[in-house]
């Protein structure tokens, strides 16, 4: 039930306070009715039928790149501690 | 899937794992309750244990908006369903919890009840408008994240002036639990992985009360697998580091504020409870919400006049003891003989974010195997 | 004109009422029903006898014989409905002991006020699939049910084959080391008829697989006559089928999840609706058990038929007294696949 | 004691239950509900594989395939239920080609809620009649349907058997001068199946004479193996039935009806409710045609059975481009038998 | 079956046939109507015909409850059904008939509405007190047979305080429909065999009126085809005798006085309409009742403000003349054409009681044999 | 719809005006609410689950009777024209 998801915004309703979001080649209409200023092209995080969230492609790369790191990281240090 | 398949990436699973060893100090124990259901979830289905040390554990919280019903809620539903024959509508999982006398809203579908599950609140007024000589009663559950579209719906039903629309609130609140557990005494427990969703509305400040009082590190994380390897991660260094603080992993939806605009409609709806019983955790203080009286017309409780009875768990349900990270799954002397989720006797065998469900369904091998 | 030609001959006037009671009352307007609608769309000499039973001449040998109730709704969906998926089902039974498929019969359950031009729309679907599979449905019943008894139309297909010598077949007879195929991609029937539910809101092009894969298993038989096990995943999906082979075999069965085909579609609708694509319903396609030595030949013969070009090995057979489906996720953890606990797809097929 | 054990093995657990939508999802529900249901009382090899399918070794020769959906309410009915009809029903139409019944198969249409102590007796009460027949149910499958769309339990069963050399028996086979059997009374399943219907409100000690025909059929085609028609005037009873063969042999039939056999029952409940018995629904009763000089031979063998010890000839077929089937009354005087018209008693098999 | 059986005597049958032969005049032909569907099913179902000289023939009268009713009433039915929602009882040939724009009650019921076949009366009461929340109308119609139920379904109801029960009332009166039929011009009926079990109630009096006034014979006769032979014989020597009576055959239940008991009971629940339109006679005065003040709770036509529109036959039925004896079934165009039991045009194809079904299932052959 | 049928009263139930009629073999509960005094042994004459009406059996036979006279009296009739 705290399944949540993220879909692209594809079209925006602002009478019904509805957008069609796209995940993947699925589409859906939802309620944007907790968020403000949903465009199409944005992600929004998709819970029980409601745009909860936005969601940050930049910070995601962010998430990302972070965790790239961390392995890197955890590399090095092992080859750095092989080379020991 | 963008944002999804991206975070469930082998290759980065393998360095974060590699990473998680390094830094995990093999002299002492790592143990992290996940808080929510959804954790809980993507550590079994992935196999995320396969790729963490031994000394880093995962403690199951009670996160699971199912599993902390309690039984006397249930009984509510099923009176509203069966005496006031009302279409009740819930989200899927409620259906299947065992309630008093080895009953069910499936049972009582099954016997003729009208009961009906559904994927959003809206569906409950579509179901409403499309039935107006009947009753229609939307069995509201969950955290933070539910609350807001049932908000919405209220508005929605008060404003099209919906007659036969009522809600059932059990509507429940994280910081009061947490802070619950926090303040119980015996928490074997170093680490907080916060929840995801919620905090997409609520904002990681409330957090900061939790790391501030009982110096345990709360990294908020998102709900694939790599964002609880990260998040487990976050917190390893916290502890090795000695810093107590909330850190957010999931900063591709999460702020310090959540969303305001949620939080509002929220607000005007909905006022705290002074007490609200938890299964598991007991009565715990403002930590549910009830509606607001200027919406007391579409409030079943009033409408129909719902009395709740505390009603006692099932015989050797450890669901209690797992909802508060005191046992594990396998510690109940019934999980996977009396109960499994063909025929669950506690409601942690029942959702899919319920740590015996999981357990049994991804995880039994482990067990099998040692 | 007959009378009765007065009344049904016209199709218009037919297709424009609903089942009535009087349709299963076994005079003259059930048998015209059988006449007009039935014989007319399934058109072949055994049916026409007009008996109520088929006659036909068999060679000795082994033969098969298998059933199936259809309750699937909705009755239409993309890629097929119930009466092709009847045909289809059952044909597939049959085919998973090895066997050619000779004969079906059909057994229709009506609801009154059922429109009969959707009864036509299905039995002419019905006949398309028989024909096109060459297999022929040569004796039926009809019954009807008063509204709010039944669900439209509940269809059960029965179908008898015949096994090639040397053939045998069964679920019983996995063997650890065996190699376990797919035919193709899993979850596209159960998504495309989810997508159809009017509780259900999402929008997407995949169509139901539903087909009838008794020429694929000729082939396959002919390439390795000595498959241990065939069996489509229809009602729970891979994850029941399997669950099903390896208790009936007494083996373990472990899965690599990145071999597993599945469509976008199917990936994306499944994480909107939380379900797990190893448990969703597929009707065209097949499982196959093979000794490790003839897997690859198995293999190539079914990527060389139009019907499997997607086919793969997802996994294989382990000594394993719990008899558990595991498997190797993509990220690189390990999990059971259980039997699908809870029913969030009733009616599927 | 395995989980499934814990949860099915104790009879009384599961039967205080109910059908659940699960129990047709396909997974571990479904699997023990067959295992601990179906299989334990339809108990026999073929079941036992626990395939898709069953599969056994046939002879060369003819073979004959016959359907039925069984839809009766009540499903208790004095005499018999739904599970012993639809084994009895099936059977028959086998044996109504002349025919040995080989194997059935058995689909099961479940409705959410309905009592699985009702359905284990139902499947008891299968297993018993195929038992006594000695027709084992080798398929089946099970679905389940959400409370409101079913009505407790429909049975669709499927049956093959094997022609004897020489017997050749349809309904398009009658010619005039031929004589028209019956192999005993008339109406009494119809008339204690509506005994029990809530809605009408009469006693009677009628039973249903449900009963498999085919040890009679044996010994009638052994003694008169140029027997021309067979049929089981079922739906629609008697009326329906020799309409149906008179149309396909486009001969007319003219009976005796002081000659047909009805029980003071079936009479008195006729009338009190205003209906014929031509019309009534039989579930052991079989309609035989033969020529002339074989009548008396067959009508011997008929009597030495006790399935047919009222057997009497009721009249015989005659040339008649318009295929009526006429009566001369008890009264004197000459009616139709004209195909049912209307549907005063659905549901009756 | 006592007085059943005996009626139906082939022995006895024979005996009047050879009287009937011997009685009627060869140089003069006998019509007789027999009134009552009653009297024409028998006539087909025993083959009447064929133990009958040539010169009498039998017209078949108007006695056909099913087939009087216009469609006007039956589109009133489908109202009640369909768009009050109401749980609509009715005795079960009613179903079949054809109603406006080709609709039926039972086509109405195969699209969900709420239609039932009931026995009795009382099964409706019964259906009311197990639906409280369910309005249950219970659709009468009949001549004086039905209507004593009827009336004493309305007094349990009262007495009992049924809130949800009301009745149709669609009662008609034999005598009024003879009167109309013997004051029309152009019958071309010598003699007439008068209802049974109607008589059983009103008695043998009110047909007095009638046999003085128009100076034709009447003989009230049983529903056996011993009874109807019988009749004809009476009806026959009348003629010859040139008398013109109201005599009694069926003297084993009807009296001159009926049953008073009855009567009283139906005076107090019913009064006459000033009149009712009937299929193929039209608008009759003081031919049909309804229900009183003192009842009006329980008059469906009050509770639904039921108003009856006029509405036409199907074109080219000619149930209209077939019901005043004018043609005779095979007369009309449609008859096994478009117009079968299995679907019929016209009401007299429903009722087993009504000519053109009774000729088409019994007598077919009568006519491909010509 | 007419239908109506002499069925024999069994037993009465007073207070519910009731009575089990037996029509050879059969029973049925009906209403006796429209006749007075029936007793067991009585005919009456059952229409849509009310009695309408007692049957008599004396008048019965004497209809036989009748009929049974007519046919002897066409019998004789023919024999003395035969004989004429
Ligand atoms: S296994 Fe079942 S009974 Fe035991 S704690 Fe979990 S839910 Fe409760
Ligand atoms: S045959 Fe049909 S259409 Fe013609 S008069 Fe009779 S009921 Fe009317
Ligand atoms: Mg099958
Ligand atoms: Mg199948
Ligand atoms: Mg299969
Ligand atoms: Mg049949
Ligand atoms: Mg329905
Ligand atoms: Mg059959
Ligand atoms: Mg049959
Ligand atoms: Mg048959
Ligand atoms: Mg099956
Ligand atoms: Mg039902």
């Amino acid at each position: 039930m705290c399944l949540a998801i993220p879909a692209e915004i594809v079209s925006v309703n602002e009478a019904a306070d509805t957008a069609i979001v796209a995940l993947g080649p699925v589409r859906k209409e939802i309620s944007i009715a907790l968020i403000e200023n949903a465009k199409p092209g944005e992600f929004v995080l998709v819970h029980v039928g409601y745009a909860l969230h936005k969601v940050s492609p930049d910070e995601a790369a962010r998430t990302l790149a972070m965790m790239r790191e961390a392995g890197l990281d955890a590399e090095f240090a092992e080859f750095g501690e092989a080379a020991r | 899937m963008k944002f999804v398949d991206e975070f469930r990436d082998q290759a980065l699973a393998m360095g974060l794992a590699a990473a998680i060893a390094r830094e995990a100090v093999p002299a002492r124990r790592y143990s992290i309750m996940e808080f929510c259901g959804g954790h809980t979830h993507a550590i079994f289905r992935y196999g995320v244990h396969d790729l963490m040390p031994e000394n880093v554990g995962f403690v199951h919280g009670p996160g699971c908006p199912v599993c902390v019903l309690p039984i006397g809620r249930i009984d509510n539903a099923l009176e509203l369903a069966e005496e006031h024959g009302v279409i009740l509508c819930s989200y899927g999982d409620m259906l299947r919890v065992p309630a008093s006398k080895r009953r069910s809203l499936l049972k009582a579908k099954a016997e003729g009840a009208d009961v009906r599950m559904v994927y959003s609140v809206d569906d409950a007024l579509r179901i409403a408008r499309g039935n107006p000589s009947r009753e229609v009663v939307f069995f509201a559950i969950g955290f933070e994240t539910t609350t807001p579209p049932t908000a919405v719906a209220l508005r929605t039903a008060k404003a099209e002036g919906l007659k036969n629309f009522s809600v059932f609130c059990n509507h429940v609140l994280t910081p009061a639990a947490l802070n619950h557990l926090l303040t119980a005494a015996g928490l074997d427990v170093d680490a907080f992985i916060g929840p995801s969703h919620v905090s997409s509305v609520i904002g990681s400040r409330p957090y900061e009360y939790f790391t501030e009082t009982f110096h345990r590190p709360v990294v908020i994380a998102g709900f694939e697998p790599l964002d609880v390897m990260q998040a487990a991660l976050m917190a390893i260094r916290q502890l090795n580091e000695g810093r107590a603080e909330v850190e957010n992993q999931y900063i591709r939806v999460v702020t310090r504020d959540g969303n305001r605009k949620a939080r509002t409609i929220v607000d005007e709806v909905f006022e705290r409870r002074e007490g609200f019983e938890w299964r598991g955790l007991g009565a715990v203080p403002d930590s549910a919400l009830r509606i607001r009286d200027s919406y007391a017309a579409f409030d079943a409780e009033k409408r129909f006049s719902i009395v709740t009875r505390s009603a006692p768990d099932a015989k050797s349900c450890e669901c209690a003891e797992i909802l508060r990270g005191a046992k594990k799954p396998v510690d109940c002397k019934l999980f996977g003989k009396g109960c499994t989720p063909d025929s669950p006797v506690g409601s942690c065998m029942v959702s899919s974010e319920g740590a015996c469900a999981a357990y049994w369904t991804y995880g039994r091998f482990r067990q099998e195997a040692a | 004109m007959s009378v009765i030609e007065a009344r049904f001959g016209a199709r218009d006037a037919k297709l424009s009422g609903a089942v009535e009671m009087i349709h299963g009352a076994g005079g003259r307007a059930t048998a015209e029903l059988i006449r007009t609608l039935f014989r007319r769309h399934l058109d072949n000499p055994l049916l026409a006898q007009g008996n109520d039973q088929a006659a036909f001449a068999v060679e000795a040998g082994r033969m098969v014989m298998t059933t199936d109730a259809h309750v699937i709704a909705p009755l239409f969906f993309p890629g097929g409905d119930i009466g092709s998926l009847a045909v289809h089902g059952t044909i597939n039974d049959v085919a998973m002991a090895g066997a050619r498929p000779l004969y079906l019969s059909a057994a229709f359950v009506l609801e009154e006020g059922f429109p009969l031009a959707d009864l036509d729309r299905i039995v002419a679907s019905m006949a398309a699939a028989s024909r096109a599979a060459g297999v022929p449905i040569v004796t039926g019943d009809t019954k009807v049910v008063e509204k709010g008894k039944g669900d439209g139309v509940f269809i059960t297909t029965t179908g008898i084959g015949v096994v090639p010598e040397g053939v045998e077949i069964s679920g019983d007879r996995a063997r650890p080391g065996d190699v376990v195929l797919l035919s193709g991609s899993i979850g596209d029937h159960g998504i495309a008829v989810l997508s159809k539910r009017e509780n259900l809101t999402f929008e997407t092009e995949i169509l139901s697989d539903s087909a009838a894969l008794h020429t694929l298993v000729a082939e396959m038989v002919a390439a390795v006559p000595g498959i241990r096990v065939l069996r489509d995943p229809t009602r729970g999906g891979l994850g029941a089928t399997l669950n099903e082979i390896a208790q009936q075999s007494r083996v373990g069965i472990r899965l690599e999840e990145a071999a597993i085909p599945i469509k976008p579609d199917v990936s994306a609708a499944c994480e909107l609706l939380g379900l797990d694509p190893l448990y969703i319903a597929n009707e065209g396609k097949l499982i196959a058990i093979a000794p490790p030595d003839k897997a690859q030949l198995l293999l190539a013969a079914m990527r060389a038929h139009p019907l499997a070009r997607d086919a793969a090995i997802i996994g294989e057979a382990t000594q394993d007294p719990h008899a558990f489906v595991q498997m190797r996720t993509r990220f690189g953890g390990n999990r059971m696949v259980d039997w699908l606990a809870g029913d969030p797809l009733p009616r599927i097929c």
